[in-house]
C-alpha cells in the first residue's frame, strides 16, 4: 500500500474535501483570455488550470501531415514545468503524448474538418497547476477555445471523470482520491447525441461498478457543459 | 485519389459488416489463429512470440536491480514499452517511438498495474532500497492490427515464462538463472473491438483497423473485472454499445486466458 | 513580396517614431499597463502572471533539494528556463528553446544572479550536502512584444511570493508548505529599450518588435546599479545613445520595483 | 585481467562449448517469416536469434538521399532490449551505426542497384538474442532477406568470424570466447568470386595468424553460404 | 563568496598576471589557415585559441531560412571538449546558442548581406582552448575569415571586453579576473563610425564605473582591430 | 549531371593509377607531408595537431575521476570520440555524428584499446571505486581525406603528451598538473589505403577518397602485429589484395611510429 493511503475516504457521506460522492469541484471558465490566438479558453476546476489556445484552419507544417479532404486536428497537452509536486522537466513525454492523442480524438468528432481541407487546426494546452482531472480540464478548456476561434463545431465536448475510492463510487476525484483511490473513469460525451468520445479506466471495476461511475461521470460532463455554454453566452451573448 | 479509393474500401467492409459477416470470414466474435512460443533466447528473463494471424509481437523481461520509488517503499518497479520496429510495417520510421505506439505501452502498463499481475510487494528486497525493478519490452515484429491483444498477450506470456537472474552482494550474476519464477498474482488480457458503420468487431485485422470509426480496449483480470479501458479513433461509441462491448469482452477474456499457461 | 510589406510597416512606425510619438499612443518612456498576479495554482512554491499590455508571462517557482556545486560549498543553486509556448504566437513551434528564447532565461537569469536578488548563502543546508535548488520557469503564454521586462518582472513577483516546502529527514513533504519566505536581497528589474529610425522607445509592442533596428536590455538593482546589459539585433547603438538609454532605464526601474510587493 | 576469464578455452581439442576449432555453431535459417514486409529472413545461429525484414524498391525518405544513378541500399541493424544482459536502451548507439554502415557496404557489391534509380532498397535486422556474432548472423539474414524480396543479385552474402582465443585460431565465436579471447576477424565473402566485402578485426594477430584466421573465415562463411541456399530453396524450390 | 577568490586582484599597480589596469593580453592573428573553407583565421589571445571558418555565400539549407531580400549571416560557435577544465560534453548549450545569436547580430551590421539575396553566410567558430574572452576572441577570428572569404564588408569588428575586478575597472579579463571578479563587459565596436554592435554586462557596475569600463572596452577594441588588419595585410599585402 | 562528372572524375583519376601514378605526383606507398604540433593550449591535460597534407585533426585528452567498469575493477576507462566539425568540409552539418564519424572513433578506439597502447591498469586508483576516465576527443577541423590516420596519430601524440592533473581528497585541482605522464605502453598507428580500379594507394586525399572503390584501413602496433582492421566502402578486396595492403602497412606504420616521441 502506498505511502499516505487515507484510512477512510468518505465520512458521514462527505468526502475527503467536503463534497458529496456526486458533486463535482467548483468550475469557472472564460472564452477569449489570449490576444494572438484565433480562440482561447482559461479553465480553473478544483484547483486545476488549463488555458487553450486554438489556431487555425491554417497551412499545415509539415506539409505532408496535411489531408486532402479534411482539416487535422492537432491537440499539444503540456504541463508547466511548475503545476505538479516534482518539477515537471519541460518536453513532452509519454504522459503527455498519450493525452494529446486522446484528446484528439475526443474533439474529431464535432469539429467540422471536412469544410477546410489541406488545413491544420492546433490547439495548445497548457497546465498551469494540476490537481487530478487535468486532462478533462484540458479537454473542455480546447473545446471552448475551438469554438471561439469560430470554427463550426456539431457541439462542445465536456469531459469529467468517476472513480471509485474506498469502494464507493463517486465523480470528479481530487488530488488524494485519485492518488489512493481503486480506479478511475475519465470521459468525454457529445451532449447532444449523448455519444461518448473518450473513455478510458485504470484501476478495478466490477461490471455494475463501472455502470454506476459511467452514469455518474456522464451526469458530470453534462453539469460541466453548461459552465461551457454559460462562457461563450458571457463572451457572446451580447451580439444576439 | 487517394482518400476516395479509402472510402470506397471502408464502404465495402462496413457493407459487408452490415451484412453480418467480415472480410476475412470470421465471427464478429472470433480471435484470428494465435499462437504464443516461449523461452524465445537465452539473454531475456523472460520472453514470448505471440502471433495473431499475420501480427507477430515479441515480448522480453530483463530484471535489473534499483531503488524502490520513496513513496512506495516495498515494492518493486515495472516499466512497459513498445516498439513498432521499421520492418514492422511499410510505414514505421526508425526513431523514437510516436504516440499511437506509446499508447501501446501505455494501456499494457494499466493493465498489467491495476490488475495486480505482478505482486510488486514481492519484488521488495530491501525497504527503500533494494528492489527488482520489471522492464516489460514489446518489440513489434509483423504489424498486421490489433496491437493491444497482442502485446498484452505477449507481455503477460513472457511475465509467465520469466526466471529470476541469480543475484550475489546485491549484483546480478548474468548468464546464470534461478528456478524462482515473478510472484505472478493475476492474468489479465486486453480484447480489442472495432467499429466500423453499424458494426462492432473484436480483434479487428490491418483492413479492418484501416477504416474503422473507433475502437474499444478493454482489459479483463482472471475474476472478470475490468482493470482497464481505452477508446481510440475518431468515432464515437453509443452508452450501449460500450456496455454491451465491455460484456463480449469480458467473455472472450476468460479464452485468453487459457492460452497463458503458469 | 513579403519583405516589401515588411519595409512599408517599418517606415511607417519609424516615421510616427520621428515625429515623436508612437503607434499606440504612448510616450517613448511608458510601459503599457502592467498587472500582476501572484499565488496562482497551490503546487508551485511561489507564482506570478504578469500582463504587460497583451503580453502574457506566467513564472512559476519549484523548490527542490539537492547538491551544492563544489566551487560553492556554502550557496543554494538557482536555475532559470523560459518556455515560448507555442500557443502564444501563431509562429511558435514546440519543441526545445530556440536562440531568443534561450537568451530571454539567460538575461533574466544573470539579472537575478549578479544582483544577488537571492541570497544563495542561505539557502544551504548542510554544508557541501545539501540545499536547495531554485527553479525559476517562465512560461510565455501570450507573446505581443518584450518578453525581457514581462519575464524578469514575473520571475521576481514569482520569488517574492515563494513559500518554502515542509522538510523531513532531508525529503520534502509535498503539500506542506511553511510560512518561510526566500531570502529576497535585491530587486532588479529589466527595462527594455528598441532602437527604430531615429529614437529609442521603452517597452517595444509586437509592431516595434518586429521592426526595431536594435534592441538594449537594461537590467537595475534596488540601488540603482546595472548588474545585467544586453545588446539585440542587426543593428548598432552609438555610445550616446547607450549612455542615454541606461539613464532613461535606471529611471523606469524605480517604477517597476514599485509594483513588486514584498 | 577481466573478471571471470576462463583459465583454458580449449580443452583436449575441444573449445569450452565442446566444438573443434574449425567448427561452427548451429545453424537454422528461413525465408520468408514476415507478412509485411517483401521479404524476410530470420536466422538462427548459436544462441544468435536475427529476424531481416527488407522493403523496395521503394521512394526514398527524405528525398535528398536518393541517387539519380541507383538504389541506395540502407541497413538499420537495432538490438531489441532484452537480447543482451544489461537491458539495452532503445534507440541507436555508436555501436548499431557503424555495423549498420559495414553491414550496407558488404552488401553493395552485390544489389543490381543500378536498376533501379532513384529508389531505395531498406533493410531492417532486429537481433532478438545476441550471443556473439550478432553482425555475421545479421548479415547473413539481411543477404536472405533482400533475396527474398525477389530484388536481383549477383550472389548471397555469408558472413562468419574467426579468431584468436587462449593462443589459438578458431572459427565462429562463441559469447566467452568473444568477451575473453584475443582477437576477432568478423567477415563477409562473395562466394561466387572469393571477394571480401566485409573484413573488421580487433585484438591482436601476428601476420601469420591474421592469414591461417582470415582462412577459416572464409571456410565458415562458405558453410554459411550453403545454409542459405537451402533456406531459399525451401521456399523457392518448389515452383522450379 | 566562491572557494578560492584571491585577497587582491591588483597589486602595485599590476594585475595577477602582471598586466597593467589597461593593458589587453597579447594577441596574434593569422588569416588563411584552413584549406577547405573560403576563408579562416585562426586568433591566439592571451591563452585563448579560436579557429574560424567561413562558406559562402552559399545555398541555405533548409530552404525555409533563406531570405529574399538578402544573405543570412549565421555563425556556430562551439567549444571543444578539451578546451575547458570540465570537459564539455559535444553538443550545442544554452551558453553556445546565446553566443552563437549574438556574434551573428555584432556582424551583420558590416557585412553586405544584401549583395546576397537567398543565400547563407555560415561561420563556424571552434574554440581550441578557453581562457576567459572566448566570445570576444571569437568575433575578432570570425571578422578576419569572413574578410578571408572575400565577402564585402563595410569594416572589420573587433571585441574586447572591460570589467570590474577588486573594485577597479580593468580591461581584457583573464580567467582567473573573471571567475571571481565582480563585473564583466564585453564589446563588439565597429571601428569606423564608432558603433557598438555588441554589448553585454553581468555583475554590478555604478553608472560611473560602467562609462569607465565602457571606454576601456572600446579602446581595447582598437587595439584589437589592428592586429586584424596587420593579418589581412601579412597575407594580401603583397598583392597591392 | 553531378554522377556522370563524378564518373568522368573516377575514370581519370583511375587511370592515372593504373600507370602507376597519382594525381598529387606521390608514390603508391607515398604520406602527404605530416607535421605534428603538441601541447596546443592548457585546458587539455594533453593535445596534439596533425596536418597530413591539407587535413587537419586536434586531438585533446582530458583525464576525469570515476568508478571502474564492474567487470574490470582494477582498470581505468577509455572513451574516445570524433567530431566532424561543420566548419572543416562545406558538406558537414552541425549535429550529432554520423555513421562515418562514429566509424573513425570507433576504429581509433580499438586501435588504441586492442593495442594496449595505454596500460589501463595503471590508471585504477582505488579497485572497484576510483579510477581515471580518459577522454580522448578528435575535432576535425579540416577535412582533405584519410581521417583516419591523422585521427589516430594526434591521439597517440596527444596521449604521449599528456601529463596527470592534481588531485587532492579524490578531486581534481584544475590548473595544477604534474609532471606524471600516462602510462603508454604501446604505439599503435594506422595506415590506410584506398582502392581505385586496379591499384592500391596508401593516404587516398580528398579526390582519391572521392572515387575510391574500397578502403582498409590496418592498425600496426610497435612490434609490428596488427591490433585493428576496417575495410570500408561499396566494393570489395581480393584476399590477395588484403594480404598484400597489410603488408604494405605494416612497414609504413614503423614510419608513422618514429613521428611519436615519447
Amino acid at each position: 500500500m502506498k505511502v499516505g493511503t487515507p484510512e477512510k475516504f468518505i465520512v458521514k457521506g462527505k468526502r475527503l474535501d467536503g463534497r458529496a460522492p456526486d458533486e463535482i469541484r467548483p468550475i469557472k471558465i472564460e472564452a477569449g483570455v489570449l490576444k494572438r490566438a484565433d480562440g482561447s479558453a482559461r479553465v480553473e476546476w478544483g484547483g486545476n488550470i488549463a488555458v487553450a489556445a486554438c489556431y487555425g484552419p491554417r497551412e499545415v507544417h509539415p506539409r505532408h501531415m496535411a489531408k486532402p479532404d479534411k482539416a487535422v486536428l492537432r491537440i499539444n497537452y503540456n504541463m508547466a514545468p511548475f503545476s505538479v509536486s516534482d518539477r515537471k522537466r519541460p518536453g513532452t513525454d509519454r504522459r503527455s503524448m498519450e493525452i494529446s492523442k486522446v484528446t484528439s480524438e475526443a474533439l474529431e468528432p464535432v469539429v467540422f474538418t471536412h469544410l477546410y481541407p489541406n488545413t491544420a487546426i492546433d490547439v495548445f494546452v497548457e497546465i498551469l497547476n494540476a490537481a487530478a482531472g487535468t486532462r478533462c480540464t484540458g479537454i473542455t478548456a480546447a473545446s471552448v477555445a475551438i469554438a471561439d476561434a469560430g470554427i463550426p463545431m456539431k457541439d462542445l465536448v465536456p469531459a469529467c471523470a468517476a472513480g471509485k475510492v474506498g469502494g464507493e463510487i463517486v465523480v470528479d476525484l481530487c488530488d488524494i482520491e485519485d492518488n489512493f483511490g481503486e480506479a478511475d473513469l475519465p470521459m468525454a460525451i457529445i451532449p447532444r447525441t449523448g455519444d461518448i468520445s473518450l473513455l478510458q479506466m485504470d484501476g478495478n471495476f466490477t461490471p455494475s461498478e463501472f455502470k454506476k461511475a459511467f452514469e455518474m461521470a456522464k451526469t458530470g460532463c453534462e453539469q460541466v457543459y453548461k459552465v461551457q455554454m454559460d462562457a461563450l453566452r458571457n463572451k457572446y451573448g451580447k451580439m444576439e | 485519389m487517394e482518400h476516395v479509393v479509402a472510402e470506397i474500401r471502408r464502404d465495402h467492409i462496413a457493407n459487408i459488416i452490415r451484412d453480418g459477416k467480415r472480410v476475412d470470414g470470421r465471427g464478429f466474435d472470433d480471435y484470428r489463429p494465435i499462437t504464443i512460443e516461449t523461452d524465445i533466447g537465452h539473454k531475456a528473463d523472460g520472453s514470448a512470440l505471440v502471433k495473431m494471424g499475420d501480427t507477430q509481437v515479441m515480448a522480453g523481461i530483463k530484471l535489473l536491480l534499483g531503488q524502490p520509488f520513496s513513496d512506495m517503499p516495498n515494492s518493486g518497479v515495472l516499466t512497459t514499452n513498445a516498439e513498432l520496429r521499421p520492418g514492422a510495417s511499410p510505414t514505421f520510421e526508425a526513431g523514437p517511438p510516436k504516440p499511437p505506439t506509446v499508447e501501446i505501452a501505455r494501456v499494457v502498463d494499466r493493465g498489467i498495474r491495476e490488475s495486480g499481475a505482478i505482486d510488486v510487494d514481492k519484488l521488495c528486497i530491501t525497504e527503500g532500497e533494494l528492489c527488482w525493478i520489471v522492464f516489460v519490452d514489446m518489440h513489434v515484429l509483423d504489424y498486421s492490427g490489433n496491437l493491444f491483444d497482442a502485446g498484452m498477450l505477449s507481455s503477460m506470456a513472457a511475465l509467465l515464462d520469466t526466471r529470476l537472474p541469480k543475484v550475489e552482494d546485491g549484483k546480478i550474476i548474468y548468464g546464470e538463472k534461478t528456478n524462482n519464477k515473478l510472484p505472478i498474482a493475476n492474468k489479465p488480457v486486453e480484447t480489442t473491438f472495432a467499429k466500423i458503420g453499424s458494426g462492432v468487431v473484436l480483434d479487428p485485422n490491418l483492413d479492418e483497423e484501416r477504416v474503422m470509426d473507433a475502437r474499444l480496449t478493454v482489459a479483463t483480470d482472471k475474476s472478470g473485472d475490468m482493470c482497464a479501458m481505452q477508446k481510440g479513433g475518431e468515432g464515437t461509441f453509443t452508452p450501449d454499445e460500450i456496455f454491451e462491448t465491455v460484456e463480449r469482452g469480458a467473455k472472450k477474456a476468460k479464452e485468453l486466458q487459457k492460452l497463458l499457461k503458469d
